[in-house]
């Protein structure tokens, strides 16, 4: 039989399939719903220090290559959420699914702070999303677009807790290999590649963006190809796990994810393609595609395509 | 005009597909973007109640006019037997027109319970009079109908209609009402819930019905109105749990 | 009648349609051709310093959600190439359509050599290929990717020639309107927003990248709404013209990039979608969606979904 | 074995809607990628001469392996006519012998002119006897039919068979002096290109013909075998030019 079971640092997952953060990860029941639904780990929507009511609509539409969203990090400030992921964590255990909280900031003493807070609901590993905004960049140039910014958030948050952390990574940078060794250097246990591309989807009859923030990230199929060549560059360049993450919307997705390195797989808007329930598809399918491409574990496909 | 505050958009396309019950957004450029019920597929017809920002441009919107859709979206009624009671709130009576249509229109029989503050927040009471149905209607104030909540009329209309399934559209606390209801009497019910519809698409998690009603109304927990919903088809009959 | 004519620095475009770099621009027949098949004005292959063969089968492919290509920047050398873009010059000119000449380099010095070399075929404008990586930098990061790397090349090349200059920005940065920014002020007449986001595709049966490079750039439908994105961005920070570039395969996305800010739009894949003759079919549909549109100029939609 | 250094390859499945004359991108990871005329439709088949990397993993495959195409692309053969003459020179055979079949089964007329170097380099000659096609061999060396270039036998085709078309798969000096036989005798000729195909896509401009080539066989100047071929249709009769 093929086992899908795998190792993430210290975690044991069912299967490699991990929910992406900001996709259903905003309550306990959900977190527990996906859970139930098949994934391996499940993170969280992403948190920051202060309750954020997120953009007006439209915030998310599907322009046919993918996705592009604009929710605006709506998250209900770390205190709150830090009561939601100690229950979340409740319901997970006897599922044997591993929580990940992830967390953002605008500053670099901001995110030391919250990792300090969330930790307190004892997730099985920190997400530190560095895709938000540096507030102190006169460009406001994203913790996640420079190798020394990416290294100091992951260092204020290493110092300020205890839980194993992965770092995610933008994929709107010159050198992604540079960034995540910076990050690995001080301290990252694991990387998350890739969050989503930015971009704009205009609607020529109106004359506008169609989202209310008018830019937004790219996410689904079209972010595929991209998110394949940062988890390559990303495994060629350090040791740390990878969650691979963009545009995994099959087993067949799954599998090539894993092939360019990656040792987990996030999913995010395959919920909106195939449901909710996707993870459940997207494990059988690739236990079937695994046992007739001859493959027994997920360790033995990993990084085949890079070597 | 439905009614003073209420405007009825028809569009100059149908929406193929749609059944009664699923929704739309609705997108103004510069103003926003909401759900609203699918009030009529061919053409497409949505019934606006001009109560806030996008609602109100809708509502101001002259012939000719562009409104940018997405849909159709979310799951619909499912009819069940023969004898169908509708109970709306609101804008609820769109959509359940919709459905009556379609159901009169197969040859079933259908009553209407439809409840508001007051008689100018009533709406299509003559259409479904005049497409057949027995309508009763309650106000919050008395000022057309029974004087009271809507679930008296819907209370009554079991007794002597007994229906065999009950579609309910309108405020949650009336739904919760509604669902309760139901259960005593073993009757099979379907309810369109209301939430905050932010990404329509399943994935923002914003429309997540509250867990404590999930557990008083029967709805699995972690259940999203926009995606799941906003449909929920309650089975009181020939259960097995 | 709808006027699509547009000006572009000193040059007048019949219309806003410009052949990208590196798609049938190898050749003084082939250039002809796109011209005749109704392009504004044609953008020649990059040339380098030395020639190049590039790299081995398979060079491009359409994955479904656009292409990805990794041709390698096949070159006859600047010698022979400014011998073509001579004659080039002279069959287009004739037929009232500017040449662009893209040039690349790897390194500074190269760059400024290559740009005075090709400057003797009298091109109308050099397209400054900015995304090829910089050799002296560890990384290999390109000179797209950073600000000071940016203006160094562009500095360089406008001390070089004469001729105007448009230098190509790359869309995997994480601020591109900083790289706008810094390279207007070094010089820039304009800029060529934007070049292949690099990417990989997987075939999982193989277990290999598909490319022989295993790398390569995406574009075509999957870049649309990120090169919308980048060109928003830029034509708000910087004055300079625009030629908008990535995705466009309709005269409807001609627009929508013109409303994101650009002066003109940049075609490449479309080529393979609806074959080399896309010019005339793109203008056509661009002329007739402004007529139903109520726009009686290019100026007049510029830049009106970003303010 | 079509002769000692050829290959035919079936497929276990068929690529529907391909034409002769149009072909194929074949990739072997590792190994390379290069365009393959289709040499039948259903199931699947190219024939390959092993000369270099590509071609010689292609002929050493296992039956099982598996073979990576994209196609069918470019443009095939046009059949013009009730008389037709097949000239094949190398692999060029392998297309022409999948045209031949096509205008066999509609009960046409075909003769087929083959030249090679050697006779270890005839491909296919018997398949076209036993199909029923009058055949002609020349070999540069003598060592199989008439000593000499095939386009002497091309000459005397036309003379005694008088063919509306010429069709011709080969190498660019047999293909240039085809155009120029059929230019002169007013008969309608379809040209099979080989030129560096990269891409195979129409971007990369690596295929576009020879302008020198162009000016002499009557292609327009700009064209790309890869997308606007590989076969070219010269019409020689009823021009209007
Ligand atoms: C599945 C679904 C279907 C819907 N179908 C319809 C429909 O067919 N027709 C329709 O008119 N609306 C419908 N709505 C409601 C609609 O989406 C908007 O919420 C409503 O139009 C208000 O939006 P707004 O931007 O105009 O005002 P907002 O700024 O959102 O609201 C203005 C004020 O009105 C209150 N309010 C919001 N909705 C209502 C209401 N229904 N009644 C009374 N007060 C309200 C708000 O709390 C706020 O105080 C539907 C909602 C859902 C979830
Ligand atoms: C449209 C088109 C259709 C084609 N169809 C076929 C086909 O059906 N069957 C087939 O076998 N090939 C066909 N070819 C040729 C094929 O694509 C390859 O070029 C050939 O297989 C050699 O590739 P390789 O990688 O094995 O060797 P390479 O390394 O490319 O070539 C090895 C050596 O052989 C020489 N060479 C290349 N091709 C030939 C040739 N045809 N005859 C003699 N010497 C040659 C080269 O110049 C080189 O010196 C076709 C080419 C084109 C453009
Ligand atoms: C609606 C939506 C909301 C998202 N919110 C977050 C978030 O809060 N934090 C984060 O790190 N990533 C967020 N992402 C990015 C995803 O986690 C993921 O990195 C990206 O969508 C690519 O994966 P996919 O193609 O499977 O969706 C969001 C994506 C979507 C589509
Ligand atoms: C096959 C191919 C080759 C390319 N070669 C070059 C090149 O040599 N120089 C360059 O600046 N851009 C090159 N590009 C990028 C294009 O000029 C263009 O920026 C990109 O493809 C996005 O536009 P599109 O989506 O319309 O193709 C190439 C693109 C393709 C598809
Ligand atoms: S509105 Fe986003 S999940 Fe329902
Ligand atoms: S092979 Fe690239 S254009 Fe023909």
């Amino acid at each position: 039989m093929t086992d899908l079971s795998c190792a993430f640092l210290n975690l044991h997952l069912k299967n490699p399939t991990v929910l992406a953060s900001g996709i259903l990860g905003t309550s306990p029941t959900l977190l527990e719903r996906v859970a139930r639904a098949g994934a391996g780990a499940v993170t969280s929507k992403s948190c920051g220090p202060e309750p954020r009511a997120g953009h007006p609509n439209p915030v998310c539409l599907d322009w046919g290559g993918g996705l592009i969203n604009a929710i605006g990090l709506t998250n209900p400030g770390i205190e709150e959420e830090t009561r939601h992921l100690t229950a979340s964590a409740q319901r997970l255990r006897p599922l044997g699914v591993p929580l990940i909280a992830s967390i953002f900031a605008p500053s670099v003493e901001a995110f030391a702070e919250v990792a300090r807070k969330v930790s307190a609901a004892l997730p099985d590993l920190i997400e530190v999303n560095i895709s938000c905004p540096n507030v102190g960049d006169e460009f406001g140039t994203p913790f996640a677009g420079l190798p020394e910014t990416a290294a100091a958030v992951t260092a204020a948050v290493k110092a300020a807790t205890d839980i194993p952390i992965s770092v995610k990574l933008a994929p709107n940078v010159p050198v992604i290999a540079r960034i995540a060794r910076a990050v690995v250097e001080a301290g990252a246990d694991a990387i998350t590649a890739v969050n989503t591309m930015p971009g704009m989807v205009i609607d020529a009859d109106a004359g506008r963006p169609v989202l209310a923030n008018k830019m937004g990230g790219i996410s689904g199929p079209a972010l595929k190809p991209i998110a394949l060549r940062c988890v390559a560059e990303i495994a060629r360049a350090v040791k740390v796990p990878i969650i691979g993450t963009g545009g995994i919307t099959t087993g067949r997705d799954a599998a090539e994810m894993i092939m360019a390195g990656a040792s987990a797989v996030g999913i995010g808007s395959a919920a909106w393609y195939r449901g909710p329930e996707v993870f459940d598809a997207i494990v059988s399918e690739l236990a079937e595609w695994m046992q007739a491409a001859g493959y027994s574990s997920i360790e033995e496909m990993r990084g085949i395509a890079i070597q | 005009m439905e009614n003073e505050r209420a405007r009825s958009l028809v569009f100059d396309r149908p929406l193929t597909h749609a059944q009664p019950g699923q929704y739309l957004m609705a997108w103004l450029p510069e103003v926003g973007e909401k759900p609203f019920s699918i009030a009529g597929s061919d053409p497409l017809k949505i019934t606006v109640v001009a109560v806030g920002p996008v609602s109100q441009a809708l509502c101001q919107l002259k012939i000719g006019e562009r409104v940018w859709v997405r849909g159709p979206l979310g799951s619909g009624y499912q009819p069940g037997g023969r004898r169908h009671l509708l109970v709306g709130g609101g804008y609820g009576a769109a959509p359940l027109f919709y459905l009556a249509q379609t159901l009169l229109a197969r040859g079933e029989e259908v009553q209407v319970c439809l409840g508001a503050r007051g008689q100018a927040d009533l709406m299509l009471v003559s259409a479904f009079e005049s497409a057949g149905c027995r309508t009763r209607i309650t106000t919050d104030d008395g000022s057309a109908g029974e004087k009271g909540l809507v679930t008296q009329a819907v209370q009554a209309a079991i007794e002597t209609f007994s229906p065999d399934t009950v579609y309910a559209c309108g405020p949650v606390p009336m739904l919760v009402a509604v669902a309760r209801l139901c259960e005593e009497k073993s009757i099979n019910c379907q309810l369109s819930w209301e939430a905050l519809i932010r990404c329509g698409m399943g994935l923002c998690g914003s429309c997540e019905l509250d867990p404590e009603i999930c557990q008083q109304t029967g709805v699995p927990q972690g259940w999203l109105t926009c995606k799941d919903g906003p449909v929920f088809q309650k089975n009181n009959q020939n259960s097995l749990s």
